[in-house]
């Protein structure tokens, strides 16, 4: 099995879901002849052609909405939303129509239609290039949203999202893009959306994370058991739809709990985790759940002491985790 | 007010027979039936909400009829009753939405009246918020170059909703790859209160096309003849791979917004009277009596049959079933 | 004092507040001639004229971008979102714009703007006209989000929010409008935003809501009294910044939380109150913290059965109160 | 490529003094001394960031002088360095910012490079999404009306931009309320990689003023005199409360898009090459030359003293210090 980087994946399953279905296509600012500004789309365009890899002109709203459109009436569009911070222009196709087509047409109609989208921050992009934008979207039903933190996830959820039925937004940290590599088979798989996975089997303390944090919390892992703190750390690879039962089973093996996402602390991801262990694993608890995100201010500043005050990393985790076991 | 000149027009030299002008007639009246029969509903206290096409039914039914029905696709707005019975839907369809119950086509009772969507008849479900549908209407235009197919797509709003921000970005998107959409715009000079001058600036939506490399259009929306002949070049061109049009077609909202509307706090009811002059079905008729179709005897009969369908949908409607309220939960996700 | 009604409360609040001061202004659609099409802004016009209460092209990212530039400029514009369900097209301004102005200028600049936007649902709305939108932006650090349930908050919190130095959501419950009435000083006076109230005093079951859902859970609590059981009832009235005071202490007060709100459950705001109070409140806790939501699908639909299965109502929360007291 | 011609206009007949064109030169040469030291400093590995004014000086220069900088506004994009140069930013203030330093009065290093905002000189603090400023602008306009000032508003960004919502939005907003704003687009060919063809539809930007009712212009970009000529009839007519222009300037792009790009993969050396022969600073430096006004002599001179003030600037921002961690947290709220 060759080893591959994690944007090699994303560029991998593109290419296979392609060749394996006409009906996939492509579209995007700068995907087609400069292959995507992270080099996502490299090779693509001259594989399958400018139609199928279609270069947009520099709208949010139109590349969602055109999609949205395509989707509807068959195709299988995959739109690359080129930093997520931008997604934004394109909130009301994606939370009013791309949500909301099945169920406003009591089935009739649907939206297969996946948006693939660089985020996050550690990578010198300042306020509008670092951002996590997932707590926009994770209240809106109707959406599918995936954040895997591995080249092997990647591929086979992202191949899982295009051939879905339904609107997924497939989330992809830019940091990992070539720092994280590993092995990935080279024959056609995909991941079940919905399903969390246990990236570390422990004892003492359970972790719950997704994207880059999740490799920061196996790192502080790994020193801790030197420490002696066994650590169990769940990567939850699908925000919504939220794989409940994996993340009730991780808060018992351990009773103590630290939810960590790089997205800001309130209104983030880790309040509905959270909020669905204190009512459905209540009992199980050993101490307070604790949520370790990035800080309640707008964005990751450019300035390099700014920017690393706000990100986690494994030495803020490994705290955390300590200050819980000897809870 | 719209002072184009009706008797330029022949529907012969349109390619239209005597029956087809006699079944757009009949489309435009349905279309008014239906809707006065949603207010009576409405202010019986029967049905929650009513909004309407009263005014805009030449556009309507003029614009469907130059489409092809056996394989273009519709983005309707709120408005467009004319249109999707064109393309297929029946009072009863209508009034199943209006009453909001199960077997409603559009939604299953979801929506409110006036939402279409029929994938019987290629309509694209619609949502509220205005404009977004002009996006998706470009994205099955391209979806049919990557399938080689060589259907057209029209998509309508307002005047208003035109200023939106998706309505620039679709106009240069099919502008850049040339797609086979016609955007129309039923300009029919308010936007709820907020009258043309406050709302477009220049006062010219057709002249917005000349922005994006393709041609712009403005009809007399109170005739369905001169609607269907720009219609028609617009499907042509489109179907030829020569891209996009944009149309304004020029009408007078004749009834409130819609239901929840007062219009008196902000149009006096002279100008309204006034524009009732130019309603297309008044318009159509004398065209249609002068070439000799229409007799006020006939008119009465069509008008007597379009009542009959009016009253037996609206009595179905009201009979049929409520959905269950485990419906709530279906359809979320496959 | 005189009684009025929640949406004249509104009206009050804006009409005081631009005699009080000449930078105040209104924008968005309908406001002006017709008054608002709930009225809300209704003899303004007259009062005030065009310029100050001015009718905008029916396009709401430039409401709020034009506002937020008028802001910047040193004005107070109150922007009004005909519906809470169409500020989707104002995200991008909203998120990237007025929210990050003040961190991304280092201080340099502000953006005192207020967005009032009617929302929720019990109207015959269907999915388009009765959404709450709040769960979209409560996680946006540099928004403050006020969500009053009852005239007298109404007027205080809307002169509070005019005042603020910093961007406002302020969203009016359209169901409350002519609903809810009560005795309103016709004197000036605010409200600290940011400061939950005790609306009723308990010892057995803590409610924490806002908006409808917090009269529906005073009715519940009525009824329970008779049947013995006594409910302690907290409006947040602000959602951000959460007073977490008063989260806490009411948690406190009967170890048994029920935290309700009419936006769907999952991603929504119950989420992150419930993670507080898992983290801070933890040892007070009696019960598994329990959320009464709306359910986890796009939107209220139009048809009455539908309707009315999606409503929280005062049966529903006395029923979950009921289990919680039993617990 | 921009083929105007260029000897049409004389810089006396504008009412531009010798002295003034001199220092629009060397605000040309300012600026692009301090951007090709940026390029330096990032292959260097000391900044991580650069996003360039190259080719785009003589727009944003004539532009500049053509307004009032006692009270007119500004709501530039990423590449207008030379504009907020002449509104008053200095060499230091850029390199403060290209180093994300404490002091760096756009941000307080919170942005990168080429956020312009600078309270002093009456210039909007601009974030990274593209387009959202031109919003902003109408807003200021409007509050002018609101305040009776009469500051004009100079907004600008690129022909890639303008295809965004917001631009339209924008553009039918001022329209609609005739306010003083001065819509500028610099269309240096391409969006990152997708060039004009793909991007806007007609290829004609300053042809979509038409649709709003206003003025559109087309001018060289290569030619500051040209630009500062259509910006002054622009701000006197905005100033007259006749309302707003388009504008429209043709240029180039002659560097990558940022340091992040490699733009051999979507364009040839030789057009790069062919389009330095219209720099700006090439073609002004030969007018003032024709005119007597430079000698080489006087432009190394020139040269010199702007090379040093970058040398400065460079020095002083490189050892500046950065912000503290806790900086992290403020400004959050007032
Ligand atoms: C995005 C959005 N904003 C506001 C509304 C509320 N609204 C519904 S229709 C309407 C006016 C539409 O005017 P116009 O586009 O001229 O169409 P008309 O109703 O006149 O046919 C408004 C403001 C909406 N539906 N969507
Ligand atoms: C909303 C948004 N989408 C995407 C980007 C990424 N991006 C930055 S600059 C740019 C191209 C801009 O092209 P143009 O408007 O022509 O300006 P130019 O850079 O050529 O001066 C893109 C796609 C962005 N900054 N904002
Ligand atoms: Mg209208
Ligand atoms: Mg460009």
């Amino acid at each position: 099995m060759p080893v591959i980087s994690y944007i090699d994946a994303v560029t991998l399953a593109l290419k296979e879901e392609m060749e394996r279905d006409a009906r996939v296509f492509i579209l995007g600012e700068d995907v087609g002849v400069r292959g995507g500004v992270f080099r996502a789309t490299a090779g693509l365009y001259e594989q399958f052609g400018e139609k199928r890899v279609l270069d947009t002109p520099l709208t949010e709203s139109a590349i969602v909405g055109v999609a949205i459109g395509a989707a509807a009436y068959g195709m299988r569009p995959v739109a690359e939303i080129q930093f997520a911070d931008f997604i934004m222009p394109a909130v009301n196709q994606i939370v009013s129509e791309a949500a909301k087509l099945r169920y406003r047409s009591n089935g009739a109609w649907n939206c297969p239609l996946v948006i693939r989208a660089p985020y996050g921050g550690g990578v010198h992009g300042a306020l509008y290039h670092s951002q996590s934008v997932e707590k926009i979207f994770a209240g809106v039903p109707g959406l599918k949203i995936v954040m895997p933190s591995t080249p092997y996830d990647v591929k086979g959820l992202l191949k899982a999202a295009i051939r879905d039925e339904d609107p997924v937004l497939f989330f992809e940290h830019k940091r990992c893009y070539r720092l994280i590599k590993e092995e990935v088979p080279e024959e056609d798989y995909t991941i079940p959306i919905g399903k969390a996975e246990v990236k570390r089997e422990g004892t003492d303390v359970t972790v719950i994370s997704y994207g880059l944090t999740l490799h920061f919390a196996l790192k502080a892992a790994e020193e801790l058991a030197e420490e002696g703190i066994s650590v169990h750390v769940l990567d939850l690879r699908t925000l919504i739809p939220l794989d409940k039962e994996a993340v009730i089973e991780a808060v018992a093996k351990t009773g103590k709990v630290l939810i960590i996402h790089e997205d800001n602390l309130t209104g983030g991801f880790a309040g509905e985790v959270a909020a669905v262990i204190a009512e459905e694993a209540f009992f199980e608890l050993d101490a307070p759940i604790r949520r370790l995100c990035g800080p309640d201010v707008p964005a990751m500043p450019y300035s390099p002491p700014l920017e690393k005050e706000f990100m986690p990393s494994p030495e803020k985790i490994a705290k955390a985790i300590r200050e819980l076991a000897e809870f | 007010m719209s002072e184009f000149d009706f008797n330029e027009l022949d529907h012969t030299e349109l390619g239209l027979t005597d029956g087809q002008v006699l079944e757009m007639y009949r489309y435009m009246l349905l279309a008014r039936k239906i809707d006065e029969r949603m207010w009576l509903l409405n202010r019986a206290g029967k049905i929650p909400f009513v909004i309407s096409c009263q005014g805009q039914e030449g556009i309507q039914v003029g614009a469907a009829f130059a489409l092809d029905k056996s394989k273009d696709w519709l983005c309707p707005y709120y408005r467009d009753l004319g249109m999707v019975l064109v393309f297929g839907q029946t009072a009863r369809d209508n009034m199943l939405a209006a009453f909001a119950k199960k077997d409603d086509p559009n939604s299953g009772g979801r929506q409110m009246p006036g939402h279409y969507g029929d994938r019987r008849y290629r309509i694209l479900s619609g949502s509220s918020p205005v404009t977004t549908q002009v996006l998706h209407a470009v994205g099955i235009a391209y979806a049919g170059i990557l399938e080689k197919k060589d259907h057209v797509v029209l998509t309508s709003c307002g005047e208003g909703s035109s200023n939106q921000g998706d309505w620039h970005e679709a106009c240069n998107f099919a502008g850049v790859h040339n797609l086979p959409v016609i955007f129309m715009v039923e300009n029919n000079k308010y936007a709820i209160s907020v009258p043309l001058t406050k709302q477009v600036a220049g006062g010219d939506v057709s002249a917005r096309a000349q922005g994006y490399g393709f041609p712009g259009v403005k009809v007399d929306g109170s005739n369905p003849l001169a609607v269907y002949k720009v219609v028609k070049e617009a499907a042509e061109r489109a179907r030829r791979g020569e891209g996009p049009t944009l149309i304004e077609a020029i009408s007078y909202r004749l009834v409130p917004h819609s239901s929840d509307d007062d219009d008196r706090t902000y149009r006096t009811r002279e100008e309204v009277e006034a524009a009732r002059k130019y309603d297309s079905l008044i318009i159509f008729k004398r065209y249609l009596m002068e070439k000799g179709l229409l007799t006020e005897e006939k008119d009465q009969d069509l008008l007597a049959m379009v009542m009959h369908e009016v009253d037996e949908a609206t009595e179905y409607a009201e009979k049929a079933p409520y959905p269950d309220p485990e419906d709530l939960y279906k359809h979320v996700y496959a």
